[in-house]
């Protein structure tokens, strides 16, 4: 297990996650590598089923993180986006996934050593976790291969 | 069991937790609380084997303690069928408001009072004092007061209400008044026909707690209070807390010593006791250490003059009227119109 | 070093009250109210001080501790919902525990003949509650010009009520950890 | 079939150092659809941006990814190169391998993999990017001011003075708000209203802007460069063109005794009336709810009870039956300068407030608020400017003032601090003491907050120069002692109890936002904070604007806020007009929602969320004309682009520009390249 290197592919909102995490770089503050990021505009426009899918897709483990609740960038889609995922939490245990492969993080643009705190200890969680391949074989044999 | 004896149509009974005090040092509370509610039709019954609420001392040395001893109270309330207890005493209605506030909101403290008190306790008795009950039956004593013998014997008496700290402070424990400027036994006074004082001690301190162990404390607040309600004309001073009562009737002797009158001091429920026309030996006045006989008779020698007074406004119209008639009789047709010009 | 000795007494006291003590920012509005400030050392801005930077020493053995009359007058009108009336309570509470009480004698025995009257009889028994203390607190003389006074009034008698249920007394009192 | 170039940057010796860049290029050359792929030194540079240009041409490419820094960084560099070489600008995206990547980590191998990772999703994302153009909306150049003190009238002076029509919208009968109530202001001690009323009078004259007093905005639709405003004028009772301001109808109406707002309370005021002699402009409103005659229309008296002021008017400009009348006016932006009103701290109190028992305010009559004692230290007040207490009049000996009333108070339900009182409880103590030589000045307060140029300076002086004495310490009580008002403090420096027998105490009660700033907030689709006051757009970088674009704000009405913070937020909010008004169009970036209306079922989830109001219900007709239904449809002038309504579509029919379901699952799938 101790080769095992987690997956993991964080969903971050363009204006408080995606800045810090530029800020962690330009501070030069080292953190693990396995976390892929997809930048979405806000946390509001997540759709449950992108989470589903990165699992599908080989993901480990997942970041959900954006702005924080008042300060979003667009007013209120992090309220929402706070609001889906709650529910969102509970549904994943019961269609198999483990809640702790999940990160829900609220990281501002002038946070880089936490987003670098939420990134090492997602990947020590996942690690610990071990592989998930409870969806893989959902994937459609051909797009493996693809 | 209780059942019974709401049947009649009657209000339903509230719980009356007199406190110790009430059978003890201040039983003239006791005593003017039970005749005015009989009065008044408010039916009181005592909770049976009612235990002390732990007053200062209790919450002082522990904070469970202070909770536990009147929670006791609250859930032999409970039991006994009652979802109001009415607690004249300001310490106790403190005490036993406080607990049912740290019950509800504090941590585990709600599953841990059954285990301490040994008793099953919902926490569902509501807590009301007497300046509450009172001044929820204000309309009724107007009535009874309009109603009396004499009525409105009250009338053009100065009383200063005073409300300390305890049946005011704090706020989220007492609630049921403003805690800075407090109206409630104002309107209380008002309903009885009194006038009531604008004074700035309402809720000042008078020493409470340290009656006893610390007396020079307690003469300096007192003092204070005292001094204030008569700069501002009161003839009495008004009261809902037997240890506010026992400071400042007690130890006025020590504080009087500039050659001023001492000032009586009333029991809310005594002023509205002579205000319905009920005697002062039946409302315990006599137990004070300062001397009620003054106030008393200032009150008889008021009644009867203006008793006086209608007689002669009475006889006076009634003489002008005979006098008119008799004018008319003699003068029937001639008689020239001047005395009517009158 | 065990973690119990490690809490601070800022810490004690919000594990008891719930009061962060952090939350005073030394206003005065306490002290400016407090009825019992011109006899005490200590005023309740101060025992919020002595919290907040953990002088425990200090806390617990000053008399003005014993002094609040727990008006709440402090609590009332403190702007940033310090409550320290409560503060004051749990100081006191540890002062206790921590044996280090340095109540004045009067104020102690006033309290211990006080519960140990409930203790004994479920209710107060004011005459003997007085003797009581009179004991404890050696001041035999004081104050015993009013009592025949009060026993001419009836306001005072011999005989102290009792109440039936008195073991549900002792229990509470046992449960709580609480001998006069 | 794309033809993508990727160009991956060493940057320096910033990416290369971590990342073999050389192996990523080599990498993303064999993937599907990538027709070029190339490392370079600094792909920013002129020559670096010549490359993408070449390859352009040379590869016939259909979209770029330059592998380099942070989108932040240089998007708009890379977008803009590649616009020049004749490609859709949307077709560029980038893929941050520094930030992101060879910054963070220290493995070579490690980083590598990653960058290639990195590269290799945003070029599936590229596959599905659509060429789009910017979205180009037209500009009214007219301007909204709403509200007329001295932010309001600044901004629409340096708006009206750049060229630009303004309506200038006011609810009082006059403009000049707080200012002009106001005796001296610090640090300076200049007079208020010698400084203000030119200023007045300017706004009133000049001819780009039109003064609406006595009305209210009562609608706002449309968005930047395009608002539609519905302003209420409420009925004046006088007609303001035949109007002279001669003040033959105040000096005529018998109802003299209505406590004046102009004077705090301090003064009576008739029912019809100018606030102040130097209102701008001089023409008075009739206060129905005072006036005799109105009086008597609400009895349903069959005769008018009074009419005097009618009679005294020779132009006949009073107009009984007057209605409310409704302005409908275009405006491209919107300054929002609505100021502030100060706690008023009686015992009644609203919105979850506590009142101050402990204060006697509206008990005891020489406890007073500090706007009060401006009235009273007025040259123009009730008093001509002498310091008279309000219960009889005397001069008061010992004045006591108190800070931070209902401020820094979070149990009686405000935590912040109002800001300007540290400085006007000094200047009252000045002033008070240069007026009442024997007099004593006692303040209590609890820090002294004087940041500001010369503010300081100014507290001090009047300690030190003027001989303010300042308890630090706040009031438990106050209450009425005889004719003295008996002040309970505490010296928290010494460790004492402090009584002080005032003859008056003034209270430095705290800011707060104007009444109906919610409902305002809510027509503007801009958002408060707990306490009423406008969020700015962001705390730092964007003081002035608000979460709707084209709406800015200036003055008091965003937080507590003093004269010089107010005016120069007024001239920054007219900045930013002017820069909007600057062009004919606006052009904005085209990530906005766009809904597909065949699938739309109608079911406007996405209007329930958007925070911009910018999508509204549409009717669908059928053949004959008729209405058959509805779908949303999304304003992209509105639009902000955050794309909360498509995650919440049920229909999947909204999609987000830029940001599309196809672009993000390709970049997910990409994701499964990594084994």
């Amino acid at each position: 297990m101790s080769d095992f290197e987690p997956r993991i592919t964080a969903f971050v909102c363009n204006w408080c996650t995606y800045t810090g995490a530029d800020l962690a770089g330009t501070s030069r503050l080292h953190m693990a590598s396995n976390v892929r990021i997809i930048r979405l505009p806000c946390t509001g426009r997540i759709d449950p089923l992108f989470i589903i899918k990165a699992f599908e897709r080989g993901a480990d483990g997942v970041i959900v993180s954006g702005c924080h609740p008042a300060d979003c960038h667009y007013t209120s889609g992090n309220y929402h986006a706070r609001r889906r995922f709650a529910v969102f939490h509970d549904i994943m245990a019961f269609v198999g996934v483990d809640p702790r492969r999940m990160t829900f993080s609220w990281v501002s643009a002038s946070e880089g050593a936490k987003w670098r705190d939420v990134v090492d200890e997602a990947v020590a969680n996942v690690r610990e976790l071990g592989p998930f391949e409870a969806y893989r074989a959902l994937a459609p044999e051909a797009e493996r291969q693809a | 069991m209780r059942g019974d004896a709401v049947s009649d149509g009657a209000l339903a009974d509230i719980a009356y937790y007199p406190g110790c005090s009430l059978h003890g040092t201040s039983r003239e509370f006791d005593e003017s609380l039970r005749a005015v509610a009989a009065e008044l039709g408010i039916g009181i019954t005592e909770i049976s084997d009612w235990s002390c609420c732990g007053a200062s001392s209790g919450h002082t040395t522990d904070h469970l303690l202070g909770v536990a001893l009147p929670a006791r109270n609250l859930a032999l309330a409970e039991e006994q069928g009652y979802d109001t207890v009415l607690a004249p005493c300001a310490a106790c209605y403190n005490r036993l408001s406080a607990a049912r506030l740290a019950i509800a909101t504090e941590d585990g403290l709600a599953e841990r009072i059954p285990d301490v008190i040994g008793r099953r306790f919902g926490n569902t008795v509501q807590v009301r004092n007497a300046v509450e009950l009172l001044r929820d039956a204000a309309a009724s004593v107007e009535e009874k007061v309009a109603a009396t013998l004499t009525p409105n014997p009250l009338e053009g008496v100065k009383l200063a209400a005073y409300y300390g700290c305890l049946l005011v402070r704090p706020a989220e424990v007492c609630g049921y008044d403003d805690p800075e400027q407090p109206t409630s036994m104002d309107e209380v006074i008002s309903a009885c026909g009194a006038d009531a004082v604008d004074w700035n001690m309402k809720v000042e301190c008078c020493g409470g707690a340290f009656s006893v162990s610390r007396t020079s404390s307690v003469v300096r607040l007192g003092r204070a209070i005292i001094d204030d309600a008569r700069a501002h004309g009161a003839e009495a001073i008004v009261v809902a807390c037997p240890l506010c009562h026992s400071n400042l009737d007690l130890r006025q002797k020590a504080m009087a010593l500039r050659g001023e009158d001492p000032l009586p001091i009333l029991f809310v429920t005594q002023v509205v006791g002579l205000a319905v026309g009920l005697t002062p030996e039946s409302l315990g006045l006599e137990r004070h250490f300062v001397d009620t006989e003054p106030l008393i008779a200032r009150l008889i020698e008021q009644a009867a003059a203006r008793d006086a007074e209608e007689r002669r406004v009475k006889q006076e119209a009634a003489a002008k009227a005979a006098e008119r008639a008799a004018r008319q009789k003699a003068g029937a047709g001639a008689a020239p119109k001047d005395g009517d010009a009158q | 070093m065990t973690s119990e000795s490690r809490r601070t007494l800022a810490g004690e006291i919000f594990a008891a009250t719930g009061v962060n003590a952090a939350t005073c920012y030394q206003c005065g509005k306490c002290s400016a109210g407090c009825p019992m400030a011109s006899e005490s050392a200590l005023r309740p801005h101060a025992v919020m001080r002595l919290v907040m930077q953990d002088r425990r020493e200090q806390a617990l053995t000053d008399e003005s501790i014993w002094l609040c009359l727990t008006c709440e007058t402090c609590s009332a009108r403190c702007p940033n919902d310090c409550d320290p009336a409560r503060v004051i309570d749990a100081v006191r509470e540890l002062s206790i525990e921590a044996g280090s009480a340095d109540m004045p004698r009067t104020i102690s025995a006033f309290h211990k003949a006080f519960l140990e009257q409930i203790r004994s009889n479920g209710r107060l028994h004011e005459f003997g509650m007085v003797m009581d203390y009179k004991l404890r607190s050696g001041e035999l003389m004081k104050d015993v010009t009013s009592a025949p006074g009060m026993l001419t009034r009836g306001k005072l008698s011999f005989r102290a009520e009792r109440i039936e249920a008195l073991d549900e007394i002792r229990r509470i009192f046992e449960k709580c950890g609480v001998t006069p | 079939m794309s033809r993508i170039g990727v160009f991956v940057c060493q940057c320096g010796e910033n990416i290369a150092r971590t990342v073999d860049v050389e192996a990523v290029a080599e990498a993303l050359r064999d993937h599907p659809g990538v027709a070029f792929a190339t490392g370079y030194k600094y792909m920013c540079s002129d020559p670096g941006q010549a490359l993408v240009r070449e390859a352009i041409a040379e590869h016939g490419l259909t979209g770029v990814v330059i592998a380099a820094c942070s989108p932040h960084m240089h998007e708009k560099t890379f977008r803009r190169a590649v616009d020049k070489a004749g490609l859709n600008k949307f077709m560029c995206e980038m893929a941050n391998i520094r930030e992101h990547c060879s910054w963070i980590h220290e493995d070579r191998a490690d980083a590598t993999a990653k960058a290639i990772d990195i590269t290799r999703t945003i070029v599936e994302k590229v596959k599905h990017n659509q060429p789009l153009e910017s979205i180009r909306i037209p500009v009214t150049k007219r301007a909204l001011v709403i509200g007329g003190g001295i932010a309001g009238i600044q901004a629409a002076l340096d708006i009206a003075d750049g060229g630009h029509q303004v309506i200038l919208v006011e609810k009082d009968a006059s403009i000049g708000g707080h200012m002009s109530q106001l005796s001296e202001t610090f640090p300076t001690l200049d007079c208020s209203q010698c400084i203000l009323t030119p200023r007045m009078v300017e706004a009133y004259q000049h001819p780009n802007i039109t003064l609406h007093t006595w009305s209210e905005v009562e609608k706002v639709k449309g968005y930047i460069g395009n608002f539609e405003v519905t302003i209420r004028k409420k009925a004046r009772s006088v007609n303001e063109d035949l109007c002279n301001g001669c003040g033959d109808c105040q000096a005529a109406c018998p109802v003299r005794k209505i406590p004046s707002e102009f004077e705090a309370g301090l003064g009576k005021r008739t029912a019809i009336s100018v606030p102040f002699p130097q209102a701008v402009p001089n023409i008075p409103v009739l206060d129905r709810q005072n006036c005799t005659l109105f009086k008597g229309r609400r009895k349903g008296l069959a005769k008018e009870v009074c009419g005097k002021c009618k009679e005294a008017c020779l132009k006949g400009a009073i107009d009984y039956d007057a209605e409310d009348a409704f302005i409908e006016e275009e405006v491209g932006a919107i300054v929002v300068a609505t100021g502030f009103k100060l706690y008023d701290i009686g015992r009644e109190q609203p919105e979850g407030l506590k009142g101050y028992g402990e204060y006697g305010y509206g008990e005891v009559p020489d406890v007073i608020d500090g706007l009060q004692f401006e009235r009273l230290a007025s040259a123009s007040g009730p008093t001509a400017g002498a310091i008279l207490r309000p219960s009889d009049s005397t001069e008061p000996k010992t004045v006591v003032f108190v800070h931070c009333v209902g401020s820094r108070d979070p149990e009686k339900g405000i935590a912040y601090c109002s800001k300007i009182c540290c400085m006007y409880n000094a200047k009252h103590a000045m002033l008070y003491k240069h007026k009442v030589h024997d007099g004593r000045a006692v303040a209590f307060y609890m820090d002294i907050r004087a940041a500001g140029k010369g503010y300081d300076e100014f507290s001090r002086r009047a300690i030190e120069e003027d001989g303010a004495e300042y308890i630090r310490g706040r009031v438990s009580r106050i209450f009425r002692d005889g004719d003295k008002v008996k002040v309970w403090g505490y010296d928290t420096l010494n460790g004492e109890q402090v009584v002080i027998d005032a003859d008056m105490v003034v209270l430095a009660t705290a800011i707060r936002p104007q009444d109906g700033i919610r409902d305002l907030a809510q027509k503007l689709s801009i958002s408060t904070d707990e306490h009423g006051f406008i969020n700015e757009a962001h705390p730092k970088l964007r003081p002035v604007e608000t979460n709707t674009a084209g709406v800015f704000v200036a003055g008091a009405c965003q937080a507590p806020r003093d004269i010089p913070e107010s005016v120069a937020m007024a001239s920054a909010s007219a900045a930013k007009v002017m820069s909007l008004f600057s062009a004919d169009e606006l052009e904005r970036e085209p990530a906005v929602a766009l809904v597909n209306e065949s699938t739309c079922i109608g079911c406007m989830r996405c209007a329930d969320v958007c925070a911009y109001g910018a999508i509204e219900q549409r009717d669908i007709c059928a053949i004959d004309g008729h209405v058959c239904g509805h779908v949303a449809y999304v304003n992209p002038g509105v639009c902000q682009g955050c794309g909360t309504c498509q995650a919440v579509c049920l229909s999947k029919s909204v999609e987000l520009q830029t940001f599309t379901d196809e672009q993000i699952y390709s970049e997910i799938n990409a994701l499964c390249a990594w084994e």
